[in-house]
């Protein structure tokens, strides 16, 4: 039967399941439903003892109510169905909701801000794109099927196949990607908002303005390539981390953007990230129309603020700015820079996750949940905001998250009243 | 004037809107003045000793601040002096006034800022004078002396007033500026991105952006939005 | 010693492991440096040596490997070993930097703390 | 069960003018008094006040990537605090909100049912899950076909039944309520960086026009007997000189017969309106629109722009492309497969901005000249600005003398470049009350709605004012102050807002169209499958079912 693939943002709804085996799936999508390998837990764990699921979520309450600032973090690897409770658990408690993107692409969510986000869904992309650069993103290792379902060899009605298309990888090292691109660029690292803003003044008409190397790009490559950019017919940058993790963060994305915008003026081009988690996206999305912002939301004072530089998780547990957390689908603890893990050491820690990880080791409460795509059936969004309906297909002893967190809402809504 | 000491170290950060308007009011209204801890709704003297010495409109902060949010926050007159660090949006939206900070400030130190002086002895965190999220203008009047060094994300979008810096200040200096000036005396990273006008000065290193164009001992631009804005060395 | 600008960032391996951390195949999906061919000899490295990373927010011992970068840049993969060394400042984004440390790179005979060792000293 | 005691009711569509009267509410529909126990009625004392029934918004971005993505844009909307959370959910949003201040903001305006009228079609499942989010509203939701390329490759291929069998299976995946159509043909010359600058221009790949794109999308949608006609976003938006293509487009109409209902809505006409050839020269074109309206079997609504800040966005690609170079302002556009595309911006109208102000002029023309019976009022949210002003347009309309304050108010451009200072009609409150419910409800085809006749829905508001006192013409303010926040707001049964205030939360429906049995669905089994191998999802995987859905509501067409 048909399965939709819930490891990363390219979210492959094209997967056959098959008596305990999948096809079709990558390498990370294969290790996903091979679950056979995954260290899970019998029941919930409450200061390591194993309890109900209602013990569990019961005692997670309190915690939550008694804290001054609770932090609710995770949310890229489960449904929309719970993020959205989540959203509302955030509230009710007065507590911040934070989510993955904020150690991955929310630089890009300030810098659409400043811009806006001229871009596409894949289908756009893969249909129309003449052109592809890959900027700072390596899909070969973190999404191995993109470039066949989407982007570098993807058929499409109007560009046929990978013959009629040109892929350019922009990157600090030759990665993967690099090796199968018509064209790589090596830049210096730290480089990319100088080299967008040398190829915005290329393309300006102020070549003169460019010196003759730009973050280790030689100024006539420059020239060639901003070349290629203004003649194709319809392009598209797709950026990864190495914009948005290296210095210059939401200005590398901005800058980016601005020379989209500036593209428009001759052709048609269009910008996206390369989203990481299956469902990262709908957890910007969710507390987007609950909250009016994606990520960094402090729910404090009763109503939704965003702050980035002070309601990150990562800047909430570096300021020691709050006295518990709830995990939910994701693992911190392995992901977080260590002076932000220092702090989470420290508080009590409730995590939901269908697996053991590295959060689990400094977890008061571990609550097992059920795996989505596989276990649990809910809503996801692909890394361009289109939905599509996870499968379930197995059965499992696990709540999922969705589940537990109704609970959790509900029984925080009674301990306030 | 007005004297507040913490009680405790603060673990969860305070927001405490407190502007040198309240060292007016008497002391049952200063002891209830509403102020926040995390989800939890306090008064100033809960958290705060506090001490009313005549009705100077003057506050006198003494202790760690550096977890209380919103000090000075659209102040309009007065004064604040607060003898340790102080925590984000300080003297934000400020109209008129002064606050003296002895020790470090944090982000957002002056946003928006409208007039008034924000004096800092340590160092300064990231925003400063800066445009909140979606705003088109950042600092537009007043002045901001930082004698020691500062953050990222320096006087975006400033379109008036002066912000100086005796040390060194971050990456992203007057971004989208459109007028004011801010001086460094120390280093600092990538400038004057899609400057419109202003003026930059540095004394220290700084690294140029592709998008200006010397003249005359000077660097114009950001020539992408054609810009007049300037760069200059500070001699 | 030498010093290099560090990058991290998704491998396939560490992918396919993510979600199994505990395990001997995350340990070594996660804790190795990669440098340039040159950078490696100069350190008098073989594989399975293992070297200490040093940046002015931490240090950490990994298995050095070699890699096709260019000289003076190397590579960790994302995870909880170069979080050690990442730069944790978020500079006003809340975005800590992964990409982009000033590191130091030196022949260690320390060795490899696991993940729960690594929790511990955190 | 209620008792809505000794209310002075208007009712347009029951052909009741002011009259005192009684109503009675079961199991969510109006009954007749025999109906009830009268004792176990909880009942309502409506004495002197106005009673009508339940607002319905034909046209207003609540729900889907458009406004969520203007949301994430602007933070800066976000900041305004409409409500701290406690018995209901926190509310912010200036004229962007989150969802459930949309609903709430509705409910207290006296509206209880809401179309979002631009669903990118791949994007319906997002749409249904913020729609679902949006408490106190039953909602419609309209998706795009006007670039669709398969709809394009029907229209080249003169294929009605297909287009038909299309159209059935396209709102059956979307779970949509009707055939919207945006720009048809120029968002997929966008692509390439075109537009459609006439009727009859050609879109490229296809050779068709959009002349007749619309005249097949109507005629496929007319034989399916849809409960709505095609809903269309003219070509030309927002350019100088456009309503000379409003026109050609209006008269489209008269190839096609409906003795029930118009056979095509035009929306937002405001921003189709535009006399000149430049901004510099711009003027109304309002008053050629409006005879036109007024001799064809269409409706409009009105687009009205308030000043103040708002946000364009549209499923017309292009023309947000366009705004973007105008204003300088930022810009998110969204391809969409090969289906739609669209695009935001942020604007606002200024009183002393001379463009700004005709805007504001044409959108109050229109719903002065058209005929009462073809004209919603409307400020396509939130591209005119806030739905919450509603009670503003409706008070302009009512009163020439609040016209003429506001006119000294604005840019004196609009003296010369409007009709409006020349326009003496004064809405009557019956008008008004049709403009807002009855008239959006026939539009739309939902009988249960807009009106308070036997078998309604018990969607209900109460207004603070006694009819038969106020003289809506000089008392203008009152009327702005009574229409801006209802007294009551009964949503199917239920009281949700009391003495101006929300009591309770409850949740809609989502009404869809089910025409699936009325096509031979094998007509275009090739043609989806030889199609969907160019799309990004498995056919399987494309669209939503109801079983995702909050409250879905199947209306069949027979």
């Amino acid at each position: 039967m048909n399965i939709v693939c819930t490891f990363c943002g390219s979210v492959c709804d094209d997967g056959i399941y098959e008596e305990g085996k999948v096809k079709r799936l990558c390498k990370l999508g294969s290790s996903k439903f091979s679950i056979e390998n995954k260290q899970r837990l019998k029941a919930p764990l409450v200061d390591g003892k194993e309890v109900s699921y209602e013990e569990a979520i019961e005692k997670a309450a309190e915690i939550l109510v008694n804290a001054k600032r609770p932090l609710l973090y995770g949310w890229a690897s489960t449904a929309n169905e719970a993020i959205r409770l989540g959203v509302i658990l955030a509230e009710k408690l007065g507590g911040i909701y934070d989510q993955c993107a904020s150690v991955c692409h929310a630089p890009g969510v300030l810098a659409v801000i400043e811009e806006g986000l001229p871009g596409g869904t894949l289908g756009s992309i893969k249909n129309r794109a003449e052109t592809i650069v890959f900027w700072g993103a390596n899909p070969m290792e973190a999404h191995p099927r993109h470039g066949v379902r989407y982007s570098i060899s993807a058929k499409g009605i109007l560009v046929k196949d990978r013959k009629h298309r040109k892929v350019i990888v922009v990157d600090v090292r030759k990665t993967k990607t690099a090796k199968v691109a018509d064209m790589f660029v090596q830049i210096n690292p730290g480089s990319d908002f100088a080299i967008f803003t040398a190829l915005r003044s290329i393309l300006n008409g102020n070549e003169n303005a460019v010196p003759s190397e730009v973050g280790g790009v030689k100024k006539e490559q420059l020239i060639e390539l901003a070349n290629i950019l203004k003649n194709t017919k319809y392009g598209a940058i797709l950026y990864g981390l190495g914009v948005s993790q290296s210095r210059g963060r939401d200005r590398n994305v901005e800058a980016a953007i601005k020379l989209v915008q500036l593209l428009n003026r001759f052709t048609r081009w269009v910008i996206w990230p390369m989203r990481g988690h299956y469902n990262v996206v709908g957890a910007g999305e969710i507390p987007a129309w609950e909250a009016g912002y994606q990520y960094a939301i402090d729910f404090s004072r009763g109503y939704p603020r965003f702050f980035p530089n002070e309601f990150s998780a990562v800047e909430v547990l570096k300021r020691g700015d709050c006295d518990a957390a709830l995990v939910v689908a994701s693992d911190p603890a392995a992901h977080f820079p260590a002076a932000a893990v220092k702090h989470l050491k420290k508080i009590p820690v409730i995590q939901i996750d269908p697996y053991i990880n590295m959060t689990s080791l400094l977890a008061k409460i571990i609550i097992p949940s059920a795996i989505y795509g596989l276990e649990a059936e809910g809503s996801a969004y692909r890394m361009d905001g289109v939905v599509l309906r996870l499968k379930k297909v197995v059965d499992s002893p696990y709540w999922t998250d969705e589940d537990i967190l109704e609970l959790l809402l509900k029984r925080v809504e009674e301990l306030k009243r | 004037m007005l004297v507040l000491r913490p009680k405790t170290k603060f673990d969860i950060s305070v927001e405490a809107e407190i502007t040198p308007e309240l060292a007016t009011k008497n002391l049952k209204e200063i002891e209830n003045f509403q102020i926040y801890c995390g989800n939890r709704t306090l008064k100033l003297k809960d958290l705060f000793e506090i001490s009313k010495q005549g009705d100077e409109k003057k506050i006198l902060l003494e202790g760690d601040f550096s977890k209380v949010k919103y000090i000075g926050f659209g102040m309009d007159g007065g004064e604040i002096i607060v003898k340790g660090n102080v925590g984000t949006h300080c003297g934000a939206l400020m109209k008129n006034g002064k606050i003296v900070i002895e020790g470090n400030a944090d982000d957002w130190l002056g946003a928006e800022m409208k007039g008034g002086e924000i004096i800092v002895k340590g160092n300064a965190a990231n925003l400063v004078g800066s445009a909140y999220y979606g705003d088109l203008a950042g600092m537009s009047g007043g002045k901001i002396l930082i004698e020691g060094n500062a953050g990222n994300y320096i006087g975006d979008k400033m379109t008036g007033g002066i912000i100086e810096i005796k040390g060194d200040a971050g990456d992203f200096i007057g971004t989208e500026m459109r007028g004011g000036q801010i001086i460094i005396h120390g280093s600092c990273g990538f400038v004057g991105s899609d400057m419109r006008g202003g003026e930059i000065i540095i004394k220290g290193n700084f690294e140029l952006l592709p998008s200006f164009v010397e003249k005359e001992g000077f660097w114009i631009g950001d020539v992408n939005v054609k810009g007049e804005g300037k760069i200059k060395k500070l001699q | 010693m030498i010093e290099v600008e560090l990058v991290t960032g998704r491998t396939l391996e560490q992918g396919a492991t993510v979600e199994e951390k505990l395990t001997e195949n995350y340990f070594y999906a996660v804790n190795y440096i990669e440098l340039n061919e040159e950078d490696f000899a100069s350190l008098k490295l073989k594989d399975g040596d293992r070297v200490k990373v040093k940046t002015k927010f931490g240090e950490v011992v990994v298995f050095a490997k070699k890699g096709d970068l260019p000289k003076g840049v190397a590579f960790m993969p994302l995870g909880p070993y170069a979080n050690i060394v990442i730069d944790p400042n978020t500079a006003g984004t809340g975005m800590p930097k992964f990409k982009g440390v000033r590191a130091k790179i030196e022949k260690t005979e320390e060795r490899v703390l696991s993940i729960r060792e690594l929790l511990e000293v955190i | 069960m209620l008792y809505i005691k000794n209310g002075i009711v208007v009712d347009p569509k029951n052909k009741i003018k002011a009259e005192k009267m009684d109503i009675f509410i079961k199991d969510g529909k109006i009954v007749e008094e025999k109906d009830v126990k009268k004792s176990e009625c909880k009942v309502i004392d409506a004495s002197g006040k106005l009673v009508v029934a339940g607002g319905v918004e034909l046209h207003s971005h609540i729900a889907g990537s458009k406004i969520n993505t203007g949301r994430v844009m602007r933070p800066e909307e976000m900041r305004y605090v409409r409500l701290v959370a406690g018995k209901f959910r926190a509310c912010v949003g200036r004229i962007l909100m989150n969802a459930p201040a949309i609903g709430y903001e509705y409910a207290k305006m006296g509206y209880t049912t809401a179309v979002e009228p631009a669903v990118p079609p791949i994007g319906s499942p997002h749409t249904h899950e913020e729609l679902d989010s949006i408490p106190m509203l039953d909602k419609l939701a309209l998706p795009v076909f006007g670039n669709w390329h398969l709809v394009l490759k029907f229209v080249a291929e003169k294929n009605i039944e297909k287009l038909k069998a299309f159209i059935a299976w396209a709102l059956e995946r979307t779970k949509g309520f009707g055939v919207k159509v945006v720009n048809p043909g120029g968002v997929e010359a966008w692509m390439y960086g075109g537009n459609m600058k006439s009727l009859d221009d050609k879109v490229p790949g296809f050779g068709v026009t959009p002349r007749e794109i619309i005249l097949s999308l109507v005629e496929a949608n007319e034989k399916l007997k849809l409960p709505h006609s095609v809903h269309l976003h003219c070509n030309n938006l927002g350019i100088p000189g456009n309503y000379t293509t409003t026109v050609e487009s209006i008269k489209l109409a008269s190839k096609f017969s409906n003795d029930k209902r118009q056979v095509l809505h035009i929306t937002h006409v405001q921003f189709n309106a535009y006399a000149g050839d430049s901004w510099r020269n711009v003027a109304s074109g309002a008053a050629e629109i409006a005879k036109a309206v007024n001799s064809e079997n269409v409706t409009i609504d009105m687009g009205q722009a308030i000043f103040g800040p708002a946000t364009a966005m549209t499923g017309d690609a292009p023309f947000q492309f366009t705004l973007h170079k105008l204003l300088g302002a930022r810009w998110s556009n969204k391809d969409s497969e090969v289906e739609s595309g669209a695009g935001i911006v942020p604007i606002a109208y200024l009183p002393s901005n001379p463009v700004h102000t005709v805007q504001w002029a044409i959108g109050l023309e229109l719903g002065l000249l058209c005929d009462s019976n073809k004209v919603v009022i409307a400020t396509d949210y939130p591209n005119g600005g806030p739905f919450t002003e509603y009670a503003y347009v409706i008070a302009m309309l009512m009163s020439k003398k609040m016209r003429e304050n506001e006119l000294k108010r604005v840019h004196q451009y609009a003296q010369k470049a409007t009709v409006l200072p020349t326009i003496e009609t004064e809405r009557t409150l019956e008008e008004v009350i049709n403009m807002t419910r009855s008239l959006p409800a026939k539009i739309l085809g939902l009988e249960n709605k807009g009106h308070l006749g036997i078998g309604a829905d018990a969607d209900v508001a109460i207004y603070d004012m006694n009819p038969l006192e106020v003289d809506t013409s000089s008392e203008f303010e009152k009327v702005y102050k009574v229409f801006k926040t209802a007294l009551y707001t009964i949503k199917g049964g239920e009281i949700i807002v009391k003495d101006k205030e929300l009591v309770k939360e409850v949740w809609g429906r989502t009404f869809w169209i089910d025409a699936t049995k009325k096509v031979d669905p094998s007509l275009i089994k090739q043609d989806l499958e030889d199609y969907f191998k160019y799309y990004t999802v498995e056919i399987e995987n494309y669209g939503v079912d109801e079983a995702w859905m909050r409250n879905p509501q199947r209306i069949k067409v027979v």
